[in-house]
């Protein structure tokens, strides 16, 4: 158990080191972070000075390294454009983004488990193959378009829903929550909505095909051959097997969510994280996309590892060390 | 035993556990499709896809056959050549039933050849990473595992930031991001079968190691890939898509589905609806389209290994 | 009276007005802030802070302050304010690329005769002071402990206590000011709260509340207008603008902007690279071969079909109405025959082949506005592609050369006509910081004579002369193209109206409840 | 003689397809009195499994019993509903599976899945139910229960976990133990131990026992009476001494011939030419007339009808053995 | 049937073999500290001495997961030994390469267990048999190559006419033949048959046992022949060896060892074994369960289920020791139970 969280940690620094790298020579070729920021009336002297200033007249190993060692510190670099550090950035935006994934999360569960159930355990009948077809469809929808779709919908025609922007906040232990108010809530309606629908599709997926599956098994011949009611078989025997692939994905799930909320915060003008990551692309702000990135491949070793942990605690039959190998 | 990995694909849900004998009933067995008529249907999406733009009015690559004085009339208007324009134009004046004949033609394009590109080499890689085993095994699983950690579209994005806009370009991106899915199937499949027994009956004849790599492991792990791989042509052309959605995908004079909807985008509102919509419903029934017959192929593999 | 709610095209990256000298910082600046110059809707300087000025000779400047103002923590305002301001413009470490410090690097002296007079003495003759301190958002001196305050950079001024810091100022702690309105609350990517300034010494704007929320897009922009979320919103597309006026719910303003759209030729190589042609040479070496590219653009269809009406046709750099423009400027007509004929003259009656790059989320329209002209260039026989790409690729790659042509586009800021000419038709010159975004490397000794003499002349009816000359030089030769100037678009609800400006920025205190 | 505790009569179950229904158990008839061990045996497919569970209603679709009656203690539980059914199942007919692993679900504790067996049938404190529980696996003969019944399936070894399902099938003392194969994937020395608790079982407590298998040696060694099935029917049955001593049946003869054992070392078996039937494929006439050594031509078109001799031995042959002395 | 009469054709000596997981770089770190082992080690054979004759058929028997196939895999070549040697017709074969070591792997080929595993679902039957020749060039042309494969096809009772047919399409002890031609197409020596017989049914093992005895002799072939089913290997062996986790711990003559089995496990095993001879037996098991591999008992293995078991049987683990001429038996009592 020590020994795989250790190997985890070990080989999380190597992949922390190796997207460092890349994440900073990606962003070094794409272009100029100078030309965009400084004023075309600025003077060569000045160009020259915040060239300096941002470090950027060393050669690129030599920033890489000064990156590198104050990494170390925790100092992931100042953002060229808003001169705040960039960890500090992300982390401001990270509560609108998290809240977006909550949600969009547990929407997928509430509706796409008991839909997979119900395709998976009567898997024949015409709900099922309605069920199965429409979550087809659920991911077969690009997700800017759907996103446009419902604005065009549910704000422009119906004026139901605001189109954009978070809403009026609560703020609670200093984060900025918008769930709590009801302007807040309509803010959030549609983008969960439309992180949601792939994920519902996914959940209803996975449980349908569990549920399908685990309804096969010798151990639930065995349970009714034991006389169980269908009920207690599909509590006990179904749900609890189905449930911890449903739970590890979902953990896994939560992390690409938070990398692909990225197109819905864009279309929606959510204030988070992937949309300040867009915004840093194209301004080449180059600290913030190399600290968002490391943020991310960080949280994902920290997703990964805590699902593993989870997915042993649930699977009794998880030896954790032969999985390390 | 390990958990189950987050399926690369939604559509690929990994079965729990190995399909007992008694699996299947009457009515999955009626509707049980065959393999062979999902791959017909797919042929004759791609070939629809692919031969359908011999049918379009015009050449909406060729800028001296529209003209921007006919931009944006709605569905069912003339140009002044007396072209009718059934789905309306564009904000440059190409005719949106071309360039949407034409756009599904560069997405299908785009989505097949990535995926054969990335096929080919996630194969090789694969198969390479389960026949040296060992260290080799280890370095290419944590690269796949290293790509596949990170979200597709952001990879992709900074390649294409890097590299600027152009068909080979996305094709390039989208190659970088996938390959790494069919590396970690095609391993997963060639492990399974190297345990087989006639693998060690090949080496007990002194057969060589590309031969039995590609001769006997090849054809007997391919069958999960390429299931896969239907299903990754739909997820190239979305992918491709939210690319020149996000103005980094294909060339502006040639656009494909997803760009044509994002022209299309900032007209929505004011009521040129057909500009983003056509192209975008053309784009849906598509992947749908695509995602529906890789699920039909994909169960029928199932059924049959079952 | 109330709220106002406006939907901004892009947000500000700092409640710092001196961080960052960029449009939507400076927009911002002016609801908190006074300079000692303001600007009218089409961009004159106006008594701000200093209720008059006037040149004592070519490189002296004396401006008389306003009294009676004073900043909202009660701080009254006069010279110290200014000069304390000049030297944080100076101490600001954080800023991006010294973002104002050249103004200040301008002054040789400022003293002070009396507390409400100031003397600004230049390096060089500038007759363009009061049109940059009109970009110098001015600060309180309370702000920090201090001695006396003299223009003496090398003494920081006489202040003693830490410089003020951008998060001091984005946390609103110190963004003290005298301007119209007071800061609430700055919440990176979710918008600006600001409360109305009581003690606001010109015209009380009508609103109590302002928030200002960005909104990048323009479809949930103007979706959020029509869903009733925003009551104000910044550029519309010129489309939905169009379809707002029939709506009697909306009204919209549409304002020239000070912005041309344009295209730069690649003159100084022999060899071009994304040009192909049979004799491989570059063509647009030749005068008639870019004479023959303007005369292919039908730069009004592009103003009516691509731009819905939202702009005017160029003719040259600047607006008719700007500082030293042309007041009839010789028309830039469309005549392809014309054109193939010069082709043809210049060796390329067959044309060439050619990729005109652009940006695509730059300016309105950018990447329709190239294939509409890459349209026009196939008509004549010049086999245009289209590479349309994200700005900060474009801006990257253009400073580097690397294009044949480019569609570019620049807003004359201040300076009138002087601004475009100077960047981009003046020989580059790194000393006397000319021909800064002259990436095509045209040069002409003779233009550079005049429009130096033209930035040095403080008489303004000369000077203008000079510049018409100068952009007549230019036109001739035409290293650059002028497609079209952008309007600038707002829409709003009924009941409210607002008269837009040039720079493009949307104050509320300039919106009005209508009666 | 006692009446029989199960009496099945002409039980007929088909397995659906597209091209039609075919039949994997023909027309089987069987009594098992109280106390006695029933051995069936046949090769792979020959429907030992599916009569199994076609006695308690536990084959799925596209499986149909269309005939026969099962009379348990009188009732035609083919007449009973499924709820009646499900009563009656684990309660007073009990089956072990083949496979012990599949047939234990991997995500619950052996106590949970015990005892589910005694709540699903009596009002019972979930602690009185596993008291019960602990009782039966020491009945098996597993050392420290009390720790044991907390465990999962996978920390048991395979010998273990098969007793841990026949103590599941004893935990309401049923009249009837249906045993499909459960030693078959165990080690001789386990299966011995297998074989002696479930024999002690049944001489202790009077439980009848239906043991289906493959292996001669087992049902000699452990059954009353045999039946041997071939291609879905009941081919030759009686009591074992009969049926292995002086069988009737040519099939019956050739399996005990080719038993190596049954020759000289070194010497070539006496062996049945050809393979059995599947499913699809069931010969006309006697199915087993390709393979025949005795086959005569009537045996092409009729089935041979059932012959009986003494003490209750019956066979399906046109030809058969004459009984040896 | 003579024993140990021919030259020996396969000596293993002091053969063993271990599967360990490679310690991954925290376990290297850990141990580095001293605070933890490395991966532990599972000994899947154990210093297996055994000389097998030209001619003769050597049984071995023993539990599942015992080593039975490891040590088949060992012998034919497919798996390398940990520690030991195997010895093909005098010579090493580790000390082999180029065409000896060719002729050594095709001279000793393997029949599997599972006959629907070991054959390529993807290739035709003829394509099975025929691709061995074709790879080492054993049959030069067309003609050639189908002649011989319909010969060895008819050999092991195949039609030839089945040659265009997939593996799917026979049953399973059609596939046992096939995987039987395979083998014998390079004109092997020596046949490892890892329990070929165990996955039929019991009507088709008796035709497969008697393939095997039609092959030997007509082909004069030598067998390793394992299975865990001691009645098919009294039938068919010459010698029998019976393995207890990884160890062999006793080798005689089969009629002697099934006339008197020396070692407390062969005893057990012995009455263990189903026959329809007895009838209503009253069962007494061996106690005890199998041990795991990973974590073998002390001293003799098999001392926690042995009903003869000593204190000395804990500590040390007896050697196998001849007790008589031919017949060697690893216990600490030989000879006084
Ligand atoms: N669910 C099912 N669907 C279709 N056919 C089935 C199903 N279950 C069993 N069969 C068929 O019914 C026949 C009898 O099967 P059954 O499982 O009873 O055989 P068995 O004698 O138990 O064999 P084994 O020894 O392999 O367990 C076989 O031909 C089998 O293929
Ligand atoms: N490749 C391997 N990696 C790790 N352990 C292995 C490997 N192959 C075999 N083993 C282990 O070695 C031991 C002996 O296995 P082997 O397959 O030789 O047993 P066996 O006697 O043939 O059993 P069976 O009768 O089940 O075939 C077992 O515990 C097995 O788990
Ligand atoms: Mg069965
Ligand atoms: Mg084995």
């Amino acid at each position: 158990m020590g020994t795989f969280v250790l190997q985890r940690l070990l080989q999380s620094i190597g992949v922390l080191l190796a997207v460092s790298l890349v994440v900073f020579l990606a962003v070094y070729a794409i272009g100029d972070p100078v030309e965009l920021l400084v004023s075309q009336e600025a003077t060569e002297l000045e160009r020259d000075r915040m060239i300096q200033i941002l470090g950027l007249d060393r050669p690129i190993w030599e920033q890489y390294l000064t990156f590198l060692g104050n990494a170390l510190r925790g100092d992931l670099g100042q953002s060229f454009v808003h001169g705040e550090p960039a960890i500090q950035l992300i982390v401001s935006r990270m509560p609108a983004t998290f809240e977006l994934v909550f949600f969009a999360l547990l929407l997928a569960c509430l509706v796409g488990i008991p839909l997979g159930l119900v395709a998976g355990l009567h898997s024949d009948s015409r709900t099922s193959r309605i069920i199965m077809t429409g979550s087809i469809l659920g991911y077969s929808l690009p997700n800017f378009w759907k996103g446009m779709m419902l604005i065009l919908l549910l704000s422009v025609w119906v004026h139901w829903l605001p189109t954009s922007g978070r809403g009026e906040t609560v703020t609670v232990l200093g984060v900025p929550l918008s769930f709590l108010t009801l302007d807040g809530i309509r803010h959030l309606v549609m983008p969960v909505l439309n992180l949601s629908i792939p994920n519902m599709a996914l959940m209803t997926r996975l449980t349908a095909s569990g549920a399908a599956e685990a309804r096969l098994q010798d151990y639930v011949r065995f349970a009714r051959a034991k006389g169980v009611r269908p009920q207690g078989i599909v509590r006990r025997h179904i749900l609890r097997n189905i449930l911890i692939p449903i739970v590890t994905v979902v953990g896994v799930e939560f992390g690409q969510l938070i990398a692909f909320s990225t197109i819905t915060e864009t279309v929606f003008a959510w204030p988070g994280m992937g949309k300040l990551l867009i915004t840093s692309i194209y301004r080449l702000d180059r600290p913030v996309v190399v600290a968002y990135i490391m943020m991310i491949t960080f949280l994902f070793v920290i997703i990964n590892l805590t699902v593993d942990l989870i997915y042993a605690a649930l699977d009794p039959r998880v030896k954790l060390m032969e999985r390390a190998s | 035993m390990s958990r189950p990995e987050r399926p690369v694909d939604p559509m690929f849900v990994p079965p729990l556990v190995k399909t007992p004998r008694r699996s299947f009933n009457l009515q999955r067995l009626k509707r049980r499709p065959s393999m062979r008529s999902a791959v017909i249907a797919l042929a004759v999406v791609i070939a629809a896809g692919l031969l359908l733009p011999l049918l379009a009015p015009q050449d909406p690559y060729d800028l001296n056959s529209f003209s921007v004085m006919d931009n944006r009339l709605p569905p069912g208007e003339r140009s002044m050549d007396g072209l009718t324009f059934w789905l309306g134009t564009d904000s440059q004046g190409r005719d949106m039933v071309s360039a949407i004949l034409f756009g599904l033609r560069v997405s299908l394009l785009v989505g097949l050849t990535a995926t054969a590109i990335a096929l080919t080499i996630g194969v090789t890689v694969g198969l390479f990473a389960v026949n040296f085993g060992g260290k080799i095994d280890a370095l290419l699983m944590r690269l796949v595992d290293f790509i596949l950690g990170f979200p597709s579209i952001l990879v992709a994005l900074v390649l294409l930031a890097v590299m600027g806009r152009g068909v080979d370009k996305v094709v390039f991106a989208i190659v970088a991001v996938q390959w790494a899915i069919y590396a970690r199937i095609m391993r997963a499949a060639a492990l399974v079968e190297r345990r087989k027994e006639y693998v060690e009956a090949a080496q007990n004849l002194g057969y060589s190691n590309g031969r039995i790599m590609f001769r006997h492991l090849l054809p007997n792990s391919i069958g999960a890939v390429l299931v896969v791989a239907t299903i990754q042509v739909a997820h190239a052309i979305t992918l491709e898509a939210t690319l020149s959605f996000l103005g980094v995908g294909v060339p502006v004079t040639r656009p494909s589905l997803g760009l044509l909807v994002a022209n299309g985008f900032e007209f929505l509102l004011s009521g040129e609806y057909w500009i983003s919509v056509f192209p975008g419903l053309a784009l849906v029934v598509l992947i749908f389209s695509l995602n529906l017959v890789g699920d039909r192929m994909r169960r029928a593999f199932e059924a049959r290994r079952a | 009276a109330e709220a106002l709610r406006i939907a901004l095209a892009s947000e500000p990256t700092a409640a710092d007005p001196h961080y960052h000298n960029v449009s939507p910082n400076n927009a911002l600046g002016k609801y908190i802030f006074d300079a000692l110059a303001a600007t009218n809707a089409d961009q004159k300087a106006v008594p701000g802070l200093a209720s008059s000025w006037q040149a004592v000779d070519d490189t002296t400047w004396v401006f008389k302050l306003r009294s009676g103002v004073k900043f909202t923590n009660g701080d009254p305002f006069d010279v110290n304010d200014v000069i304390f301001t000049f030297c944080r413009v100076m101490n600001n470490p954080q800023s991006v690329a010294g973002s104002f410090t050249p103004y200040v690097t301008a002054f040789a002296k400022v003293e002070t005769p009396d507390n409400l007079t100031l003397k600004i003495t230049t390096k060089t003759p500038d007759p363009l002071i009061p049109e940059k301190l009109a970009e110098i958002a001015i600060l309180s001196d309370s702000i920090v402990p201090h001695g006396e305050i003299t223009f003496d950079l090398e003494k920081k001024c006489g202040v003693t206590g830490e410089w003020p810091t951008l998060a001091q100022l984005n946390s609103g702690e110190a963004t003290i000011g005298t301007g119209p309105f007071k800061l609430v609350k700055y919440v990176k990517g979710a918008g600006v709260e600001l409360v109305r300034n009581d003690g606001y010494w010109g015209e009380k704007p009508a609103w109590d509340k302002v928030s200002l929320l960005p909104v990048p897009n323009a479809g949930p922009r103007l979706a959020g207008l029509l869903a009733g979320d925003y009551d104000l919103i910044e550029s519309p597309s010129a489309r939905d603008a169009n379809n707002l006026k029939k709506d009697p719910k909306f009204s919209i303003t549409t304002k020239p902007s000070n912005r041309v759209i344009f295209l730069q030729f690649d003159i100084e190589r022999d060899k071009s690279p994304f040009v192909e042609t049979a004799d491989g040479k570059n063509p647009f070496k030749d005068e008639r071969v870019r004479r023959a590219v303007s005369l292919a653009i039908d730069r009004n269809v592009i103003v009516k079909r691509i731009m819905d009406d939202a702009a005017a046709p160029a003719s040259q750099f600047v607006p008719e109405t700007m500082f030293g423009a042309q007041p009839k400027p010789e028309p830039l007509v469309y005549d392809p025959k014309k054109a193939k004929e010069l082709l043809a003259e210049a060796g390329y009656p067959n044309g060439f082949k050619l990729t005109l790059h652009a940006t695509n989320d730059r300016y309105i329209n950018d990447g329709q506005v190239a294939q509409a002209i890459a349209q026009f260039l196939n008509r004549v026989g010049i086999q245009t592609e289209v590479d349309a790409m994200t700005s900060s690729i474009f801006f990257s790659r253009r400073s580097k050369r690397e294009f044949s042509l480019s569609q570019g586009g620049w807003g004359s800021s201040f300076g009138g006509a002087s601004n475009f000419l100077t960047q981009f038709v003046a020989t580059n010159n790194k000393n006397l910081g000319t021909g800064r975004s002259n990436y095509g490397g045209w040069s002409d000794p003779e233009f550079d004579a005049v429009i130096s003499q033209a930035n040095a002349t403080i008489d303004e009816k000369k000077r203008s002369e000079l510049l018409q000359q100068a952009a007549r030089m230019a036109l001739k030769s035409l290293p650059d193209i002028p497609i079209h100037f952008e309007s600038t678009i707002w829409a709003f609800r009924k009941g409210l109206s607002y008269e837009g400006r040039m720079d493009q920025y949307t104050l509320a205190a300039a919106v009005k409840p209508a009666r | 003689m006692t009446s029989p505790l199960l009496d099945v009569r002409g039980l007929r179950t088909v397995f659906h397809f597209l091209d039609g229904a075919y039949t994997a158990v023909d027309g089987v008839s069987f009594a098992i009195r109280p106390g006695e061990v029933l051995g069936l045996v046949g090769e792979s497919g020959s429907g030992k499994s599916v009569a199994g569970s076609s006695l308690i209603g536990l084959v799925d679709p596209p499986g149909e019993v269309i005939a026969g009656e099962v009379l348990f203690k009188g009732r035609d539980l083919r007449r009973l509903t499924e709820r009646e059914l499900r009563q009656l199942r684990g309660k007073e007919i009990a089956m072990i599976f083949q496979d012990s692993l599949a047939a234990l679900n991997p995500v619950l504790t052996i106590g949970e899945q015990m005892a589910e067996a005694v709540t699903e049938h009596a009002e019972v404190p979930p602690a009185a139910a596993r008291e019960r529980a602990i009782a039966a696996l020491r009945q098996v003969g597993i050392t420290s229960p009390e720790t044991r019944i907390d465990q999962y399936p996978h920390e048991f070894s395979g010998g273990m976990r098969q007793r841990v399902a026949i103590a599941t099938a004893l935990l309401n003392a049923p009249d009837l133990i249906i045993a499909d194969e459960p030693t078959t994937a165990l080690d001789v020395t386990i299966q011995g131990q297998i074989l002696a608790e479930m024999q002690a079982l049944a001489r202790t407590t009077g439980t009848a026992v239906m043991w289906i298998t493959h292996d001669l040696g087992v049902v000699s060694e452990l059954a009353d009476r045999v039946a041997v099935m071939y291609a879905g029917r009941i081919v030759e049955i009686g009591d074992t001494d009969d049926v292995l001593d002086r069988p009737r049946h040519p099939y019956t003869r050739g399996l005990l011939d080719s038993i190596p054992a049954e020759n000289a070392p070194g010497s070539r078996l006496r062996q049945i030419e050809g393979a059995a039937p599947t499913l699809a494929r069931r010969p006309a006439g006697c199915p087993f007339h390709p393979r025949c050594s005795r086959a005569l031509p009537v045996c092409q078109e009729q089935e041979p009808g059932l012959s009986e001799g003494e003490r209750g031995q019956a066979w399906r042959c046109h030809n058969p053995q004459e009984p040896l002395p | 049937m003579s024993v140990g009469t021919g030259a020996p054709i396969i000596a293993l000596e002091g053969l063993s073999r271990t599967f360990q997981r490679q310690p991954v770089l925290a376990e290297r770190l850990l141990a580095l500290v001293g605070r933890r082992a490395m991966p532990a080690a599972l000994q899947a054979v154990s210093d297996v001495d055994l000389t097998i004759h030209r001619g003769e058929v050597m049984g071995l028997v023993g539990e599942s997961g015992c080593g039975k196939s490891t040590l088949g895999r060992m012998v034919s070549g497919i798996l390398p030994p940990t520690r030991g040697t195997v010895t093909f017709d005098g010579r090493q074969v580790g000390d082999l390469s180029g065409r000896d070591r060719l002729a050594y792997v095709l001279g000793v080929q393997m029949i599997f267990q599972d006959p629907y595993a070991s054959l390529n679902p993807r290739q035709k039957v003829g394509d099975i048999v025929a691709e061995p020749l074709r790879v080492h060039g054993m049959a030069k042309g067309r003609g050639e190559v189908t002649a011989r494969v319909d010969q060895v096809l008819a050999e092991v009772g195949l039609d030839p006419a089945y040659k265009e047919r997939y593996p799917h399409q026979f049953s399973g002890g059609q596939r046992q033949r096939i995987g039987i031609a395979r083998a014998l197409a390079v004109r092997p020596r020596f046949l490892v048959c890892d329990e070929p017989i165990a996955a039929l049914d019991v009507s088709i093992q008796a035709q497969v046992i008697n393939l095997f005895l039609d092959l030997r002799d007509q082909h004069e072939l030598t067998y390793l022949f394992v299975s865990h089913d001691l009645s098919v290997v009294r039938h068919v062996a010459d010698r029998v060896a019976i393995m207890y986790l990884g160890r062999i711990v006793e080798l005689a003559p089969a009629a002697e060892l099934f006339a008197a089995p020396a070692h407390p496990y062969t005893r057990a095993l012995l009455a263990e074994i189903p026959s329809v001879k007895r009838r209503r037996r009253r069962f007494e098991a061996v106690k005890g369960e199998l041990p795991s591999p990973l974590d073998p008992p002390s001293g003799c293995t098999f001392h926690p289920r042995c009903p003869f078991a000593l204190p000395r049987c804990a500590e040390a683990a007896p050697a196998l020791q001849e007790i008589s001429p031919g017949r060697l038996s690893a216990c600490h009592r030989n000879g006084t139970i």
